[in-house]
């Protein structure tokens, strides 16, 4: 034991919190980027597992990631108009999260399987689903209601950290049907790819989906996006270090990446997909990002978190940087960027106005899908239901 | 006396505060607790007062509150910790069944864990699933445990402090959609004069028929007695208070003269409380009741999507239903 | 016809082992299910036979087994999941209440989880805390699940697969302490002629009183009528088989008759399956009772240590003493 | 991604199961040992976390370590007797691991707390509590019934892994009472040590009692006593990688020591409670050793395991070792090794009569303690059964 600053050492040992911890340190060279805020394109860079990223995109394949990013925040504000309005019930914004979505999302093959929580709307949009699909959660007429293994993309979890490990068990599935590792090409072989956020890494469950996917070599992406909060705790209080870290004390890699890099993000989600259904295991993903809004509707942020500090992370919108890339590079022009617009704001339109006709459900459809083979007495509630309901009828009640 | 106008969570809140200064060994600890002061503000200015080591903003992940609150408890201390909604506490049960409700037992009375577990619960507030469970059951059908329920702002104040002082582990019931309805709460009141915790209040009398509510559907019931009064109809209303242990003889009394009863809660009614309370007063009532006792609760489902939960729940016209029911007999 | 005595854990062993062979999506996933064959040997030889992807030794923990079986059923399989112990489920809580129970309404119907979650359950065998547990309250009171109990090896080796092959989630208890009793079974008995899953059935007939158990205390159940038949007391005997739903008609139909009914069970009394059972027998049979519907049960403390379970647990005397009850009230 | 030896990988990959890991790798580099399986002393060895271990113990520590490993052996062949023999229901035997357990629990200091599970026999001999103790709970006539804060050795705990944050949140209340980190004197601040299995590194609680201790900078050590098996299942089954590499993703150092060398155990654990008890965090310990016997007297091991595999262990025996570098070192002699034995059988015989006489509970006990403050309901409860039980007295029955 060094016995030097000793006077140092006691003073810091006597609060009985933590000292210092740098779990949120912003850009370190573990940070794989490959597009600044200013948008500098960076060629290719090497990640801290050691594997050199890089992206080929074709001019309209950029115009694409800008097109998702712009619609996504479109769709995202129309949403938390329609809570304000009290249309929804309750609206978690994806809003300073775009990128971490559409790069990952846009980065699933068709095969690919993801386990969404309740913020990955933008993944949910890049998977070709319609923006409309997990609306009535948030308004409150359904509870996610839709076929999973039909769209390739679970319900909403809200409890955190749960879907990690269906999606551990999803892959253990893959790998079980024989469909991982038989070749090269990326169309053959399929992968999962599981999402959560940095709260999420403290419940066991998602430990747990770490260790079931390194002892079965399952082949799943475990996609964090650390937006530095869980509501109000930042994420100090879910750990020391740098999350991505976390993985190879379970034996595979983890990787951060700007999650406000939609090209980067692209790359790293892609190429740990790929190893994944290619037989490789499991990789973590650590996208660094920021909630630039309230946690849901609900919050008020401003009860814990200074305006300085969301200003910083204003100047590293995910955003601006890929329109100031492509105005540069000249793979846009104005035309284009208010073509984008207007169809960002068409698509919103059209969510708000279908959102105001969804209908409410009939209450007696509560009592359905309890089971696929219904009990009697759930049968016999719903009849008592019915009766006692049909008994106000005339009544003006 | 400073009684004075304000909301259950107010009232919870001016509680815990009192439990922090009468007891240096109370600490408060659970998601968004300390500087947010909880999402429904339950604990809001407590960190900025006792400081971080009395107010613990912990890591995402109930089972870890529960299981260091456990070992928070043997060095000495009283946690009390938040569950942010009835439905996350599942991630905590082993640690609360297997563990807190069991160590005191296992150690033959040496060690004690003076731990409350508070969790807002029911429905009636629009979320969207897993904020609007009741999942009592689970607990006052775990022996070693204690539950209990408040219906108001004046008796959650008082009741909140009881628990913190009390010398087994609590699991303290907060109506959520009552949160900010107001009452009169005397800031002032000294525990010892008070009702005892683990006992329960009959709080409107009446003649004809007794209903058994608690938490959230104390208000229902009451306003069903209002109802029924109108019509003629003269209900006794008790509020259980406390549903581990059961406090059931003023219960047992007030049956043996209304010869009806009728149970309400939001809970599915398969093997809820209101399952217990029937076997009980039949057991206790059996030559008075005139029809069976009557369970108005929730049904069998998953707790339903926001836009029908008015449906499930309880509701003065189905606590009516249910009165008339008995008469019906 | 291949009738053979077999005890429950060989019968057991059979019922998966036909499941495995009529269906290659079933999986059958735990704690030392593989190389072991599970800590009493209901799996053993199986992984041997069906190899190590379709029997899997898992990492230790339940919330791990019970997660991941979700991710498999929603790949298309079909997963048995065993937990060691019924102390030990309650890791996996928050998956069975929160997901497995659940999913399949979230999704209205889009989603089946065909889960078969084995524990074998109760007490009786000398072993330390929480190995003795009686947990079905806390599933049968959760809407979304189905729950049974098996009470011999006949029933055992039908009730399993027919579990495995039912569409919707099923807590399937065995009684740990009758896995070593022997009994006749048939092993070519089709599945199509059997009873079905979610049915009681009516064990032995009798006039004066009706005694309803399950699991464990079926057989306590058959040895306290033929002791009761000594004494010239005619019980009617129902082996509930089914905690949820409950299919209560042959139990209704013979309270009616008998005006007297008791209930057993090895789990605390307070909110236990017993308090359903009381609930509903006296709202269908109010008018035909000549007793309230009794509980023999076990307390209302934790499972106390093995040198005193016989104390906790009930017994043919217990029994016949809740009969008498019935008798003297 | 390389695409050198394709081949290879795509046989590798088509197996659902994982490839080859190395979890239970015996002796690599990264493994702290003192004392060689042949009794050799290695002065001072550099462990993983870079830090320096060597033990400086007088003749009679040396003396006194090997009394504890004989004796603790001995009680534990003598309560798998008892077993046997129908006086215990069960008994979970601690053969193989008496060095990771003499090690550590010598290693604390009187002030430490120590949270075991089932199978820490020979570290609640070293806190110098009676080997009864935890007799009762085995026999069936109690469920442990001892004071953990009287004897600073936690109740033992049978779900696995539970205990790991009742030792974190006792360590967070060590920093709380301003215990921790005062000065440099080790009778100064107070430190946990929380014991756990290979097999409950996989539980959820457990990754979550790293997470807070982290967090917290909780004045903790966790000593896993990796024994190669959870039952019957090996420990690839819970791990790809080595255990205490775990450690590091979480934010604090993991060493490897191993466990059958009594030296390299103390060195470690002393340094890593000093550590803790200075304000310097958490430390995870895996202890690298064997159960030689069954999981516990139910168990079977021939079904899952070869007795090469055992005999391979026996050659590490923690005893032989230590009796080995005595007799070199001619630290003691052959009088000292009987009177040793003779102590052993001593403790062993007392043990047995103390535990025929271990009296039956009266039955009305279990209605005691539930509760502090006794319930009516209970109080009911017992008065009934009371009555009840009269009511056959005299019946003969
Ligand atoms: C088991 C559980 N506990 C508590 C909550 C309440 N809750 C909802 S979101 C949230 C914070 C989640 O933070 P994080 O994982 O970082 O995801 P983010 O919301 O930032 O995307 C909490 C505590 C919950 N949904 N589930
Ligand atoms: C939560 C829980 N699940 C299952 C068990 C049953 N069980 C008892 S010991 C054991 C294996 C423990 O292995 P390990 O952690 O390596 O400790 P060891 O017994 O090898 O010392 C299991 C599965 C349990 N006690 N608790
Ligand atoms: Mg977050
Ligand atoms: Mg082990």
């Amino acid at each position: 034991m060094a016995k030097g600053d000793r006077g140092a050492r006691l003073r810091d040992r006597r609060t009985a919190g933590p000292p210092p911890a740098e779990p949120g340190a912003p850009l370190g060279d573990d940070l794989v980027q490959l597009l600044t805020p200013e948008g500098e394109r960076i060629d290719r860079v090497t990640g801290p597992d050691g594997v050199e990223y890089s992206v080929d995109f074709s001019d309209s394949e950029y115009r694409g990631l800008y097109r998702d990013l712009v619609v996504v925040r479109r769709l995202d504000a129309e949403s938390t108009a329609l809570q304000r309005q009290g249309e929804l019930g309750i609206w978690a914004s994806l809003l300073g999260q775009e990128a971490a979505q559409v790069g990952s999302g846009r980065a699933l093959r068709p095969q690919d399987m993801a386990f969404p929580t309740y913020r990955e709307h933008g993944v949910l949009y890049c998977r070709g689903i319609d923006p409309i699909m997990p609306l009535g959660l948030f308004r409150g007429v359904d509870q996610g209601a839709w076929d999973p293994v039909e769209h390739k993309f679970n319900m909403y979890t809200i409890v955190i950290g749960a879907q990690t490990l269906h999606a551990t068990g999803y892959a253990m599935g893959i790998a079980m049907d024989g469909k991982v590792g038989n070749s090269d090409d990326p169309a053959d072989g399929e992968a999962v790819i599981a999402y959560f956020g940095d709260g999420a890494t403290s419940q066991g469950d998602v430990n747990e989906a770490f260790i079931w996917s390194s002892v079965y070599h399952a082949p799943i992406v475990f996609f964090c996006q650390n937006n530095q909060y869980a509501i109000s705790e930042p994420i100090e209080r879910q750990t020391r270090i740098p999350l991505y870290r976390r993985a190879a004390g379970f034996g595979f890699p983890g990787v951060r990446v700007d999650g406000n890099d939609v090209l980067a993000t692209y790359a790293v989600t892609r190429h740990a997909l790929d190893n994944a259904r290619h037989g490789q295991g499991p990789t973590m993903i650590e996208a660094h990002t920021y909630r630039m809004g309230a946690h849901t509707t609900t919050d008020d942020p401003t009860r814990y978190r200074g305006i300085s500090e969301v200003e910083a992370w204003q100047a590293k919108d995910p955003i601006a940087r890929v329109r100031a890339f492509l105005a540069k590079q000249q793979i846009a022009d104005a035309g284009f960027f208010t073509e984008v617009d207007e169809q960002a704001t068409a698509e919103a339109m059209s969510l708000r106005e279908r959102v105001l006709a969804m209908p409410d459900p009939e209450p007696v459809t509560l009592f359905d899908h309890v089971f696929v083979d219904e009990t009697p007495q759930i049968r016999q509630q719903r009849a008592r239901f019915v009766e006692y309901q049909a008994s106000f009828e005339g009544s003006g009640h | 006396m400073a009684a004075k106008t304000m909301t259950m969570v107010k009232a919870l809140n001016a509680g815990l505060r009192r439990a922090l200064e009468a007891d240096a060994k109370v600490v408060i600890m659970g998601e968004d607790v300390g500087k947010l002061g909880g999402v429904f503000r339950v604990t809001d200015g407590l960190q900025k007062d006792f400081g971080e080591n009395r107010v613990l903003d912990t890591p995402l992940a109930e089972s870890g509150i529960v299981g260091t609150a456990i070992g928070l408890a043997i060095r000495g201390y009283r946690p009390v910790c938040e569950i942010q909604f009835d439905g996350f506490v599942y991630p905590a049960y082993d640690q609360i069944v297997s563990q807190v409700a069991k160590m005191h037992y296992r150690s033959q009375g040496k060690l004690r864990l003076p731990i409350v577990i508070r969790i807002p619960f029911g429905g009636g507030i629009g979320a969207v699933e897993h904020h609007s469970e009741s999942p009592e059951a689970y607990f006052a059908h775990t022996a070693g445990l204690k539950v209990v329920a408040c219906a108001d702002p004046a008796e959650a104040y008082v009741m909140v402090q009881q628990a913190i002082a009390c010398d087994d582990p609590v699991i303290f019931f907060e109506p959520k959609r009552r949160y900010q309805e107001k009452g009169e709460v005397d800031l002032d009141a000294s525990l010892d004069g008070a009702r005892p915790l683990f006992a329960s209040r009959v709080l409107r009398q009446g003649t004809d028929a007794t209903v058994l509510a608690y938490g959230p559907m104390v208000r229902t019931a009451l306003e069903a007695a209002a109802a029924a009064a109108e019509d003629g109809r003269s209900l006794e209303i008790i509020d259980l208070r406390t549903l581990s242990p059961l406090d059931l003889g003023p219960a047992y009394e007030s049956v043996k003269r209304t010869g009806r009863c009728v149970v309400v809660h939001e809970a599915p009614g398969t093997i809820g409380l209101g399952a217990e309370l029937a076997a009980r007063i039949t057991e206790e009532c059996f030559y008075s009741l005139e029809a069976p006792v009557l369970r108005v609760t929730g049904y069998d489902t998953p707790y339903p999507t926001a836009r029908v939960e008015e449906e499930f729940l309880p509701d003065l016209d189905r606590v009516l239903d249910g009165v008339d029911r008995t008469f019906g007999w």
